[in-house]
């Protein structure tokens, strides 16, 4: 009968307008800057600068050898080397930015500087408020506002790091191995040394 | 004479002269509407309050529309500038000067516009829809056939052309 | 000058204009605007001549403006038809170039 | 209504009277001579406040009620301005009407550039000013009717038929082709569905016997010793007549489902999608006083007015039963637009002239075999079937030919 599909339907708007009062469950909408959804773990925006321990500047991975510089598509990365060396983790010593910038306002979102950096030093942000008043000196992102503790990457992308915290405990271990193979060494060189004498 | 029929006698001529001699068609359209509007003012200023209500919807609601219909179909919205007028317009003109300067000398002279006095009684829509149903009710008959047949004809009319194209 | 002077002059210069509109315009649409303004004129007058009139209750004027409002619109309606109908056919609204007989 | 029934009712004072005794008082406290003047101001200004206050609620109450239809919680941000603090500082939403007239007033006004400025600039007042002049002749309450008419209905058309020809203005005059796309539609539309609409509405007028709508309200009021009040929903032709002008109300106040003249997702938004700030604010408003106006004339002709149901329920002021009424109607249109999707031109067209149109026609013989019959019980069989049979019939052939079956689906599912 003509009609019946009107009425049919009628029902159907009624009972999702009063659901929605009765079981806010189904309220599909987020009402943003009060509530947010946890980020997805893949969720990248733009990229950061990790840095490990407590002192931002001094923690910083990037050993400043340029890669992601060569490799930004849109070139939104700007590095330049320091004139000293500082150690690294493994306590050998590297160059560091002394400036490290990156325009956001250029860069795509691709994750190729992530992808290309040996020392994982670079890592995607999930950060999104970005918005300033100046267009031009607000959106070029300079080493200090980069710079995000690891515990932040470790947050965000958690398997991620875990496997990269596996990986550098295996590297500092080698290292320290290594150093302390070297130490043997040089101890058993040394005790060689005074051994000749010894024996000579 | 009072000012409100001065005014409104001044809005109903000056748009009908734009209805008559405005270039593009789609403004005369429109100021033929504001005329049958300003028609309606003087009707219902007369008393004549369905008559007044009954122009509007009929002129303003539909002839006005339909005009409008015919000009966008026809697409004569914009004249192409040149031959406004017919050859001969200037004869034309001439008739329709003599028709008014006569009217308006027999109604100048005529005995009996002389000094009547408005008659008070208004007409309830009740009474004209007795007399509808009464005295007049062979006309009324008659017109609804005509409006029927009008609008076969219409049809018919505007159909032909396409069905014998096919 | 008294009202019902008024009334009947406005409704002779209103027709006088529609009469002029129609005699001289080209285009069909405006020729049937030129003949739907002189039957408004004409109702104008029977209106006037109904209020001003010797006995009003009879309905007269009134009667014989609805029944001309309804004509006008069935006239309306056909003549629209018919120039809707003659574009067709001549391609044109110039009512001095519909001069043929002979479709 | 002229100054002598106010000074009647002043005898009478009450809760129903409040506002013809508040006006009466008012009007006597100036000089005799501009009197009617101000009285007319009067009413002006109290139906602009109260339809303009309306339509800023209803903005509102639409999108949320839509919002919760679609399982939104709707606008729900802005409140009063310099008052943010405490739980109703949001107002729940209820501000968003403000900040949306504040927006649209201060927006920049674009005129296309080979627009016609005049009739471009004249489209908007002349939509809203003729509906403005339709709820003149609404009787609002007892008494309440702003300028009692003997022809009330044929004056409410009459300048109902004026928006039409605003439409067309805005459309033709904005040089552009969807505006124009826009305005045909509507015009066709308009035409289409002002016919049943008068077919519907003339129904109660058969009834009754009067073109005043005053009249027409008194007349459905509860009779001394009756209970129920005689509305002429109550009755099969008035159910029918209701339902027939209620379709055709919201064709003609272009209302979703038959919002094609507007159509965002075919032509952007039809007649007025060149007009900006307070042009398209206008415009907007037009729409909405049409509504209202629409809403207000089907309570009077089948919904009885300022009438209660109930006799017993006429201790409540009959202004509130009035604005209850719309209310209720207003809503309505809300939830039938939160229902149906939007139909095609040939579907409307197909609606108007084989289905509304003969249904309309068919109620009108109703009404005088349900007038010649009395009333009774046979009277409601024979009724009912008058119009319940072509119902069926005319329903089926509107489909037929057509499978209606379960949608499916290529790619999905």
């Amino acid at each position: 009968m003509l009609g019946e599909g009107i009425i049919k339907g009628m029902a159907v708007t009624a009972k999702n307008f009063v659901g929605s009062y009765r079981d806010p469950e189904r309220l599909t909408t987020v009402e943003y800057p009060e509530q947010r959804i946890p980020a997805k773990e893949n969720a990248r925006q733009f990229p950061f600068l990790v840095f490990d321990g407590d002192n931002p500047m001094a923690g910083l991975r990037c050993v400043a050898c340029q890669i992601c510089e060569k490799e930004c598509p849109p070139q939104c990365i700007y590095i330049e080397k320091s004139k000293d060396k500082k150690p690294d983790h493994t306590g050998k010593p590297q160059f560091y930015p002394a400036i490290f910038d990156i325009d956001v306002s250029v860069c795509m979102s691709c994750q190729i500087c992530v992808e290309v950096c040996p020392f994982e030093a670079i890592k995607m942000d999930t950060e999104f408020e970005l918005s300033t008043e100046d267009r031009f000196g607000g959106l070029l992102l300079h080493r200090e506002q980069l710079a995000k503790s690891v515990l932040h990457h470790r947050k965000i992308h958690p398997t991620e790091e875990a496997e990269i915290e596996a990986r550098r405990v295996e590297e500092r271990r080698k290292a320290e191995e290594k150093a302390k193979a070297d130490a043997e060494a040089k101890a058993k060189a040394a005790a060689k040394k005074e051994a000749v004498p010894v024996q000579g | 004479m009072d000012a409100i029929f001065a005014i409104i006698a001044a809005l109903t001529v000056v748009s009908a002269a734009g209805a008559m001699f405005l270039r593009n068609l789609v403004h005369c359209a429109l100021c033929l509407a504001v005329t049958f509007g300003g028609l309606a003012l003087l009707y219902l200023k007369l008393g004549a309050q369905f008559v007044g209500f009954a122009q509007v919807l009929v002129y303003v609601g539909a002839v006005a529309i339909l005009i409008l219909f015919a000009i966008l179909l026809t697409r004569s919205g914009q004249d192409d500038g040149h031959n406004l007028l017919s050859n001969k317009w200037w004869l034309g003109a001439g008739v329709a000067g003599a028709v008014f300067v006569t009217l308006a000398m027999c109604v100048q002279g005529s005995f009996v516009t002389g000094n009547r006095i408005p008659a008070a009684a208004d007409p309830s829509v009740k009474a004209i829809g007795t007399a509808l149903m009464s005295n007049y009710v062979l006309p009324l008959e008659v017109i609804a056939l005509l409006l029927t047949a009008a609008l076969i004809g219409a049809v018919i009319i505007a159909q032909k052309e396409k069905e014998t194209g096919k | 000058m008294n009202e019902l002077n008024g009334y009947l002059l406005l409704s002779a210069l209103l027709f006088a204009i529609g009469l002029a509109g129609a005699l001289t315009r080209r285009n069909a649409i405006i020729v049937l605007i030129g003949i739907e303004l002189m039957l408004n004129a004409a109702n104008l007058n029977f209106i006037a001549f109904w209020r001003y009139g010797p006995n009003p209750e009879a309905l007269t004027g009134v009667m014989f403006a609805i029944f001309s409002i309804a004509i006008a619109a069935a006239e309306a309606a056909v003549g629209l038809a018919l120039i809707i109908a003659i574009h067709r056919h001549f391609k044109t609204t110039d009512v001095g170039r519909v001069d043929r007989m002979k479709g | 209504m002229d100054s002598t029934t106010f000074f009647a009712n002043l005898a009478a004072p009450g809760f129903d009277q409040l506002f013809v005794t508040l006006k009466a008082l008012l009007v006597s406290a100036f000089p005799e001579v501009i009197q009617p003047l101000v009285s007319i101001v009067l009413s002006i200004s109290a139906i602009i406040a109260v339809f303009g206050l309306l339509f800023a609620i209803t903005t509102v109450v639409e999108r949320k009620g839509l919002g919760r239809i679609q399982n939104r919680p709707g606008p729900n941000r802005v409140g009063l301005p310099w008052f943010h603090v405490g739980p109703l500082s949001h107002l729940n939403g209820f501000g968003q009407w403000l900040a949306d007239g504040i927006k649209t007033l201060i927006k920049e006004d674009i005129v296309p550039r080979s627009a016609d400025k005049v009739i471009h600039f004249l489209a908007p007042l002349s939509l809203v000013v003729p509906v403005l002049l339709a709820f003149s002749v609404l009787p609002f309450g007892r008494n309440m009717t702003p300028i009692e008419l003997d022809a009330g209905l044929l004056f409410f058309f009459a300048v109902g038929a004026g928006t039409e020809l605003s439409v067309f203005m805005a459309g033709w005059s904005s040089r552009n082709k969807y505006s124009l796309l826009g305005a045909m539609r509507a015009l066709a539309q308009m035409l289409s569905y002002e016919i049943p609409l008068i077919l519907s509405a003339l129904t109660a007028v058969m009834l009754v016997g009067t073109l005043s709508l005053n009249d027409i309200v008194v007349a459905q009021e509860a009779k001394p010793g009756q209970w129920l009040a005689n509305w002429h929903v109550f009755t099969p032709w008035g159910f029918a007549g209701f339902i027939l002008f209620l379709i055709a109300a919201t064709a003609e106040s272009n209302r979703s489902p038959f919002d094609i003249p507007e159509g965002e997702s075919e032509i952007i938004a039809g007649y007025y999608i060149e007009y900006s700030g307070f042009k398209f604010a206008i415009f907007f408003l037009g729409e909405y006083f049409g509504l209202f106006a629409m809403s207000g004339l089907a309570i009077t002709l089948f919904l009885g007015g300022w009438t209660a149901p109930i006799a017993f329920l006429s201790f409540i002021p009959s202004w509130m039963w009035f604005f209850g009424k719309l209310f209720a109607l207003i809503a309505l249109f809300i939830w039938l637009r939160g229902t149906l999707p939007r139909v095609r031109m040939d579907q409307l067209m197909n609606f108007a002239w084989k289905f509304m149109l003969p249904l309309a026609l068919i109620n009108l013989v109703n009404v005088a075999v349900w007038h010649y019959t009395g009333g009774g019980m046979v009277s409601w069989v024979v009724c009912t079937l008058i119009i319940g049979i072509p119902y069926l019939l005319l329903g089926r052939t509107l489909f037929a030919g057509q499978k209606l079956g379960p949608r499916t689906y290529r790619y999905a599912s």
